[in-house]
């Protein structure tokens, strides 16, 4: 065949979506979801160098994304229980051979929609929108400089992380994997003339990277062990093969491990993301909060089968969930950058949803996903709201009373809000998925993880401490706030821009025409997502409220989970509902008899305990945090001191406030040491490679020339000698052959 | 087959040369003269007995002798330090030369070899030294470069590989020839044919042996051409006489014409373009040496300009006057 | 030691000593060409090159009982008797030039 | 010169052949006499016609899909005495190798118009020159020929490098013109043997590559294709480079002007990948076999030793050619993995690295055009100066590192596929030896890619702006550069923007290069299942792997 029809029919392809008709009209265009980000990105690119200095970019971001989240919508509406496989035109497929399996890899773009898909698509392009919108005013000061750098990375990201949810392969997914991992990186180093950021987005890409590394080989194991990378023909291959003991199969729930550690920032590699807060703010709600971190569940969701017959990898999903969750919290308590705590509240929440696939429950972790999200992205934009309205600052010692200041009662009463689902105060959505992943830590068949169960209350205290914190010390007390130094990151004459891009210098944060400093009100572009964030935020606790209320069991959420490859299995699934047993085809070994109420927690049943002691732990994490940092705000820095005064206890100040070293640890063990092979290395290879071996053998001929050198110093007999020893040896040469002859 | 004492033999002179070459003195330089004599001696022993003649023959004393002779004298125009001595021994070289040319009857070699090179070459080498000739410096009666032989090993390495190659051609004369009998019967073939060139050199030659014979040496007249014997010792020309009758003339080899004059004859008839190339090869020498004397003069007047501070005149040696200073 | 073969007849010794000679003048020649620093003296080894060359022709042509050899002897002196001329020419021309007989005086062979 | 005396039937398709390769001759002899000026126009019109001549060709190539070699054989002598042939043709991986050499010759043209003021005309004729030799080498079917195309290579190039290079170019040039020669002694000295071998066994002469490929893989024993394999190796493995002897490379680099690099990266080195699918492996299918264990060793440490070397380089240049050796670890591991997917990897891998690395080469130029430095302690953060060349530099960093989506990647991940799945295990048809090991080092080299292209971009491209001292000194600079330190002309983005766009669609579109490929890619592995497993059954440990093998047919 020749190569510009193909070329033609390709592109084809794209344009008008998938190829071969489907049953619901609706799925003929489920590809704009990830079209329409690709092409508000290739527009912004447009836009970028058409130097095009008006919110534009802005508006066809947003205009894209909710498009995408509309075609998301009708979605939801025609996918039924059964998984559908969109084709939308071939990408790696080519087999040899007869071309039977194992003689052929198939990765084309194609989408695998099923209720997991959409449940998750739901609020990425949601927030998504939202985001961008929030970004637009955010990023104003930016107008003409990276306003349309900014939502081209925000369109990247969308695009890239639809391929991944939505994508019907391994490959395709690990396609959306790098693409996010590429956004994130060019909006971590957004502004990238400040050294950090730039350092911070590599970090990001390559701490990612190691997962990505696992997840590579994860695919290779996958279709080595099964013969194919296509979740579809996947999902038989393994109801079709018994649990099988090849090392292979054994290492693949390993192998995606890493990736999810690594691209939900858990143990060990969770380090990128506190820097990754170098970016704007609404990047880190968007990609570092709300969606792309919680890629990791996802792929572990999504791989649900191949984790359910390997209880050890479970067991590891759990702990590493849990530790994560509890170090995190322990680091996020003596943290004074808001939105660093904010991270590394990020980082513990994503712990507990680890803890929960670990102990199984796929429904809870994704769940706890869901409310996350809304609340996370709240509190990053309330944050990024403050941050926006005080030049820059970020330091909790500094701003005090926010919600008596003009302008930011909203901004900080959502925040409080936010504070409290966090928490996961009683009765909040928090609240219900953190408890739904409690219990199963509690009443799951692998006793080894109950005692996660504990670590997760000790871990809602904490939670709950330091989210106060931030709450009573920003947003109450005494009305005292100092501006930050720099404008959102990027040099000074960012302030400019913006009074260029809206008027009233006075609403205006910067230190005006007469010294002192006017906080910079947000308006509506911010208010209004930050709003609806909010509703989210409380609608997301909605199914659980309707089951509390009429025990009505059909949880949507859970509905959603359980029609999709994350529930293939799940084995403590059963002690939620009774009904699904059928809904999990080949438990590994879940019985109904071991499920569920057989488990007492304190002599109650499961629910009702980790009920009351969540709320317990909450509410003396939030008393605590009262007294410390809102009544007798001394008696915190009292407590420091004398904490700080006795050897005994020291280091927890100290060893919290250094985030326990992890990034020190990493650069002494890891980095340094292959700093220096590698100098070595260098040095080998230019000394001893080359100026030595291949050098030398270069210079031998020359030596051996010098040798007879001295012969033609120019003076006659030299040559002489040559020549007359030629003759010699000739001569010397006819006689002996002369001689021979002879006789 | 290799001659393996032979290449001994050559390998002692070498040494002794080589010793000789780095200016020996006293004893060192006798014992060196001694050695290098003794494996010449030894060569030449060997080279009398590889020709395989028997008995004693005064002619192979004075060859010997004579090739002994222009051996030190050889090795001394390579040693001594001085030109001019050099040259002088070079003078004896010539004559032990000749000796040798003398006694394997070339006489007119011979003595030529004396006239040119004695006579002519060696006195022009004389006026170049004289010349040329840099007043000795403070190491003695000669000048530096000429006391320090430059790379003796090098160059006595070369010499004894020719000399050793070269001595294996002894074995040459014997063991491929044909055997002398033959040879000389050729030889005095050739030499009848040129004689048969020579008319008057016949008659004269017919004259004295009818003389000798007691007949009438006036008014004969040749009957016939010059048969040469079997062996080539002897020819026959009849020839009637003046009272008519026949009488058969013999010639012994001694009436073969003389070195010299059947060299001439043998010059003129079978490389006359190689006498002709000779003449024009030292008409160009004689040319060449006038043009370089007088470059001479012209560079003498150079330097009279150039010490004067006045621009040369040989334009062409102005690059090479510049590494002069 | 050479083995005679009996059924032989003998050779000449004379030519064999001529032969002798003329390979030792020659590489004495060499030798001195080689080693000698004087022009002059190089020069002289040359001729004494020319002595071995002369008398091997003379010691062949006595084996063969031929007079080429002499009549070659006698172009032998001839390209001698031009070559000393024009060689002592030179080396007068080079001494005045440097006003020293070494041949290492000239080295406009060498390479830089 | 050739394109008289053809078949009749494959007229027109010869034709197009020597077009494109005598155009360049041509166009080098008009500049020789052109002005100076007119120079570099004529090159760039010349070099385009190739191009032009060249897809016409590849338009109406009917053997896209059968991997067989197109046109068929001539009988146009060159020497009769030896029947060395000016056979040429393609078939699909040398044609798409061709196209890629003739897509970046009008790049590298157009792309020193500023670079190079002074003897201008020398350097165009020399590219021209270049450009004809290695698309004869590509085009070749006759060994001998191709031996004269991939020999000629070197003369061009070193002239190109000693005269317009940088401060060390003498020696540069004369490095690489003395490594390559060398190795390609051993390439030549082997295909020798092999047609007279040939000669002996049948009493003809023949240097038909296929002949003789066929010819030695079944006539030759096993010892003796192993020599054979390794002297083809050893030949081929100077220029691709492989690990050991690789340390010509970051000099000529560093010293090569700007379009030199371009092409040394794009093309020349894939030579030295190409000769080894197109010779070393068909010829010598138990030398292969025997040999690939020890080669991929070498690539695997290849890749992890380069990546790490480029970590520490602070000359911008010199971190590319060495990732240059990195990458192209890989690209060989993918061929030794002798399975369809590795190999397949492996060919699309050479297209793409010269794609991208040749960019980055004309990135670093562009720049290195304006601020005459290339060391990364004085110079950085040019994003600010130049954001369009910001932007490029991070796209082809990402299409290097290989990104899904870009050309990088399906390379990549195919090679790595290629040598994971390279077990003893039979089930996909294609026993191999290599195995997890191997894909889990090289794998590593996607983690150590990233930290040094990262690198790059962060030091160079981003982070505060550093300037030299003297950065106003290429105002008037001896190139004819009006405006200097601004952002990429017209003519920079016109180069960059075409090779953005063909990696995009390897990236996003793979299938057509794909299925060109791969039959060629099974013809040229149809003997190795076979000679892999005869190995499999020297190595012991092997052995056992592949014992495992009917576990795993039970699941496929």
């Amino acid at each position: 065949m020749i190569v510009a029809p193909a070329m033609l029919s390709s592109i084809l392809a794209l344009a008008e979506g998938p190829l071969d008709a489907h049953a619901a009209p609706e799925l003929r265009w489920a590809g704009l979801a990830l079209l329409l980000p690709l092409v508000s990105g290739v527009l912004c690119l447009l836009c970028d160098w058409m130097k095009i200095r008006s919110k534009l970019p802005a508006v066809l971001t947003i205009a894209a994304l909710g498009g995408a989240f509309a075609t998301i919508l009708r979605l939801q509406g025609a996918v039924g229980e059964t998984p559908v496989v969109v084709n939308l035109f071939d990408w790696i497929s080519w087999t040899w051979g007869d071309g039977s399996r194992f003689h052929g890899i198939s990765a084309n773009v194609d989408l695998y929609i099923d209720r997991l898909t959409i449940f998750w698509m739901l609020f990425v392009t949601g927030l998504g929108t939202l985001i961008a919108l929030y970004g637009s005013e955010y990023m104003e000061s930016d107008v003409g400089k990276g306003y349309t750098r900014f939502f081209g990375g925000v369109s990247i990201f969308l695009f890239a992380m639809a391929c991944l949810v939505m994508g019907g392969n391994l490959v395709m997914l690990y396609l959306g994997w790098e693409g996010v991992g590429l956004a994130s990186y060019l909006l971590i180093g957004y502004y990238f003339t400040k050294p950090e950021a730039v350092a911070a987005a590599k970090k990001a890409f390559i701490v990612n990277r190691v997962g990505d590394l696992g997840l590579a080989l994860a695919l290779f194991l996958i279709w080595q062990c099964y013969g194919t990378v296509e979740y579809a023909a996947l999902w038989k291959a393994i109801d079709g093969a018994p649990a099988s003991s090849e090392w292979t199969a054994q290492a693949i729930p390993w192998l995606l491990m890493l990736g999810a550690f690594g691209k939900s920032a858990q143990l060990p590699l969770y380090v990128w993301l506190p820097d990754a807060m170098e970016g704007p703010t609404p990047v880190s709600a968007l990609i570092h909060a709300a969606t792309m971190v919680t890629a990791g569940v996802f792929l572990i969701a999504r791989m649900f089968p191949l984790f359910v017959v390997n209880p050890d990898a479970m067991a590891a999903v759990a702990w590493v969930g849990g530790l994560t969750a509890l170090l995190a919290a322990t680091i996020g308590m003596a943290q004074y950058d808001m939105k660093r705590i904010w991270a590394y509240s990020t980082i513990s929440q994503l712990g507990y949803m680890f803890l929960g696939l670990g102990v199984g429950t796929s429904f809870g972790a994704s769940y706890h996903v869901f409310t996350h999200a809304f609340f996370k992205a709240l509190l990053f934009l309330t944050a990024g709201a403050v941050m926006h309205g005080f030049a820059g600052q970020l330091d909790i010692r500094k701003l005090s009373g926010l919600s008596k200041v003009p302008g930011f009662r909203l901004v900080s009463w959502l925040a409080v809000l936010g504070c409290f689902w966090l928490a996961a105060f009683p009765f909040t959505a928090a609240f219900f998925s953190k408890d739904e992943i409690l219990v199963s830590a509690f009443t799951a068949r692998d006793e080894r993880v109950h005692v996660l169960g504990w670590i997760g209350l000790v871990v809602a205290a904490l939670t709950a401490y330091y989210t106060f914190r931030v709450g009573f010390r920003v947003f109450f007390g005494p009305v005292k706030y100092e501006p930050g130094d720099e404008h959102h990151g990027h040099d000074d004459h960012g302030h400019d821009h913006a009074r260029d891009a809206h008027g009233s210098p006075a609403a205006h944060g910067g230190r005006g025409h007469h010294g002192e400093f006017h906080p910079h009100a947000p308006r509506w572009a911010i208010r209004v997502p930050l709003v609806l964030i909010a509703v989210g935020a409380i609608l997301a606790g909605w199914p659980s409220y309707r089951t509390m209320l009429n025990h009505d069991e059909r949880n949507w959420v859970k509905t959603q989970v359980k029609q999709s490859s994350a529930y293939q299995g799940a084995p403590a699934e059963s002690h939620g509902s009774h009904d699904d047993h059928a809904a999990a085809p080949n438990v590994a070994g879940a019985d109904p008899a071991h499920a569920g109420h057989g488990h007492l927690v304190l002599g109650m049943d499961a629910h009702t305990a980790v009920g009351r002691l969540g709320s317990l732990a909450c509410i003396a994490g939030i008393l605590v945090s009262l007294y410390l940092h809102l009544v007798n705000r001394g008696a915190a820095d009292a407590l420091r001191r004398t904490l700080m005064g006795s050897v005994a206890t020291r280091w927890i100040v100290v060893g919290a406030e250094r985030k326990w070293m992890v990034d020190e640890f990493y650069d002494w063990v890891i980095r340094l040491p292959l700093r220096v092979i590698a100098n070595i290395l260098a040095a080998i290879d230019d000394l001893l490679l080359d100026a030595g071996i291949v050098n030398g053998l270069g210079a031998l001929p020359a030596a051996v020339g010098r040798l007879f050198r001295p012969l033609y110093g120019g003076v006659v007999q030299g040559y002489a000698v040559t020549m007359a020893g030629g003759v010699a040896l000739v001569a010397a040469w006819v006689i002996w052959i002369w001689l021979r002859g002879a006789n | 087959m290799i001659p393996p004492l032979l290449y001994a033999a050559s390998a002692i002179c070498a040494v002794g040369l080589f010793l000789l070459l780095r200016q020996p003195t006293g004893k060192a330089r006798l014992g060196a003269t001694i050695l290098g004599l003794a494996g010449l001696a030894w060569l030449l022993v060997q080279g009398v007995q590889a020709s395989g003649a028997l008995g004693f023959d005064p002619r192979v004393a004075i060859m010997s002798l004579t090739v002994a002779m222009a051996t030190a004298a050889a090795v001394r125009v390579i040693t001594t330090t001085r030109p001019v001595f050099a040259a002088l021994y070079f003078v004896l070289v010539v004559v032990a030369g000749a000796v040798a040319f003398l006694v394997m009857g070339a006489e007119f070699m011979a003595f030529s070899l004396i006239i040119v090179y004695a006579g002519a070459i060696l006195i022009t080498y004389m006026f170049v030294l004289m010349l040329a000739q840099q007043a000795p410096d403070a190491g003695g009666p000669s000048v530096a470069y000429d006391r320090v032989s430059r790379e003796p090993a090098a160059a006595v390495l070369c010499g004894f590989v020719l000399l050793a190659s070269l001595a294996s051609v002894v074995d040459d004369v014997r063991t491929t020839k044909q055997p002398a009998a033959m040879v000389e019967a050729r030889a005095n073939a050739a030499a009848w044919n040129r004689m048969r060139g020579m008319p008057e050199l016949v008659k004269e030659r017919i004259t004295v042996e009818l003389a000798a014979a007691g007949k009438d040496p006036m008014g004969w007249s040749p009957a016939g051409g010059l048969e040469v014997a079997q062996d080539g010792r002897t020819a026959m020309m009849p020839v009637t006489l003046a009272d008519g009758t026949r009488h058969e003339t013999v010639l012994r080899a001694s009436d073969l014409p003389v070195n010299s004059t059947s060299l001439g004859w043998e010059l003129v008839t079978s490389y006359p373009g190689s006498l002709e190339l000779a003449g024009v090869i030292l008409l160009m020498a004689m040319l060449g040496a006038v043009v370089l004397a007088r470059r001479q003069t012209d560079m003498a007047e150079d330097d009279r300009r150039a010490a004067a501070g006045l621009p040369r005149v040989n334009v062409e040696d102005a690059d090479l006057a510049g590494d002069r200073t | 030691m050479i083995s005679i073969d009996q059924q032989l007849p003998p050779g000449d010794p004379l030519v064999v000593l001529g032969l002798l000679a003329s390979a030792i003048l020659f590489a004495v020649g060499i030798v001195g060409f080689l080693s000698r620093r004087n022009m002059i003296t190089m020069f002289l080894c040359t001729e004494l090159m020319f002595q071995g060359a002369g008398l091997a022709m003379i010691s062949y042509g006595r084996q063969h009982m031929d007079l080429s050899g002499q009549v070659f002897v006698i172009f032998i002196l001839t390209v001698a008797a031009a070559e000393a001329a024009l060689a002592l020419g030179l080396v007068v021309l080079l001494y005045r030039r440097k006003e020293t007989l070494s041949a290492e005086a000239w080295k406009e062979l060498a390479e830089s | 010169m050739g394109d008289l005396d053809l078949v009749a039937g494959s007229e027109l398709n010869m034709n197009l052949i020597w077009a494109s390769i005598l155009i360049p001759v041509a166009t080098a002899a008009v500049i020789a006499v052109a002005s100076a000026r007119a120079a570099r126009s004529l090159a760039a019109l010349g070099s385009l016609a190739s191009l032009g001549a060249l897809v016409a060709f590849a338009w109406q190539f009917p053997a896209w899909s059968t991997g067989a070699i197109f046109p068929e054989p001539c009988g146009c002598a060159w020497l009769e005495s030896i029947n060395a042939t000016l056979g040429v043709g393609f078939d699909s991986v040398s044609l798409l190798l061709a196209l890629l050499e003739a897509f970046l010759i009008p790049i590298c043209v157009i792309g020193s118009w500023t670079a190079i003021s002074e003897r201008q005309r020398e350097y165009y004729g020399w590219f021209m020159l270049l450009h004809a030799s290695i698309l004869l080498a590509f085009a070749a079917r006759d060994v001998l020929l191709f031996y004269v195309g991939y020999e000629f290579t070197l003369v061009p190039l070193l002239f190109i490098i000693a005269i317009w290079g940088g401060p060390e170019r003498r020696q540069a040039a004369q490095k690489l013109f003395l490594y390559t020669f060398l190795g390609s002694l051993f390439f030549l000295g082997s295909i020798l043997f092999v047609g007279w071998q040939h000669h002996a066994s049948t009493g003809l002469w023949s240097w038909d590559m296929a002949t003789l490929s066929t010819f030695a893989s079944v006539r030759l024993p096993a010892n003796t294709q192993f020599w054979l394999f390794a002297a083809l190796l050893a030949g081929f493995a100077v220029k691709i480079p492989l690990f050991p002897v690789h340390t010509w490379l970051p000099l000529a680099h560093t010293q090569a002007p700007t379009a030199g690099s371009v092409i040394l990266a794009g093309t020349l080195l894939k030579l030295g990948t190409y000769g080894v699918f197109r010779l070393a492996l068909p010829m010598a299918p138990e030398g292969g076999a025997a040999l690939a264990v020890l080669a991929s060793v070498l690539c695997t440490v290849a890749v992890v030793y380069a990546a790490l070397i480029c970590w520490v380089q602070t000359d911008a240049k010199k971190l590319v050619a060495y990732s240059s050796v990195s990458h192209l670890g890989i690209c060989m591991l993918g061929l030794f993995a002798l399975n369809p997917v590795g190999a397949q990897g492996s060919v699309l891998y050479m297209i793409n690295h010269g794609l991208s690395t040749g960019a980055l080469f004309l990135l670093v130029g562009m720049a290195y055009e304006r601020y005459h430095v290339k060391d990364m302690d004085q110079i950085g953060g040019l994003a600010k100066r130049m954001p369009v060349w910001a932007f490029f530099m991070v796209f082809f960093t990402m299409s290097s590192i290989g990104l899904p989506g870009l050309n990088g990647f399906v390379g990549e991940y195919l090679c790595l596929f290629g040598t994971y799945i390279a077990t003893g295990d039979a089930s996909t048809g294609y026993p191999g030896l290599l195995g997890p090991g191997f894909a889990l080092v090289a794998a590593t080299g996607l983690v150590l890619g990233a930290m040094y292209m990262l690198l790059l971009v962060g030091r160079y491209v981003f982070g505060p702006l550093r300037e030299p001292k003297d950065a106003t000194h290429g105002k008037h600079g001896h190139h004819g550069h009006g405006e200097d330190h601004g952002d990429l002309t017209g003519r920079e983005v016109g180069l960059l923007v075409p090779l953005a766009l063909v990696c995009l669609f390897i990236g996003v579109y793979p299938k057509p290069m794909l299925q060109a490929i791969g039959p060629v890619v099974e013809r040229t592995l149809a003997p190795y299942p076979a000679a892999v497993e005869r190995a499999l059954k020297s190595q012991p440990h092997a052995a056992e792997a592949a014992q495992a093998e009917p576990k795993e047919d039970d699941r496929g």
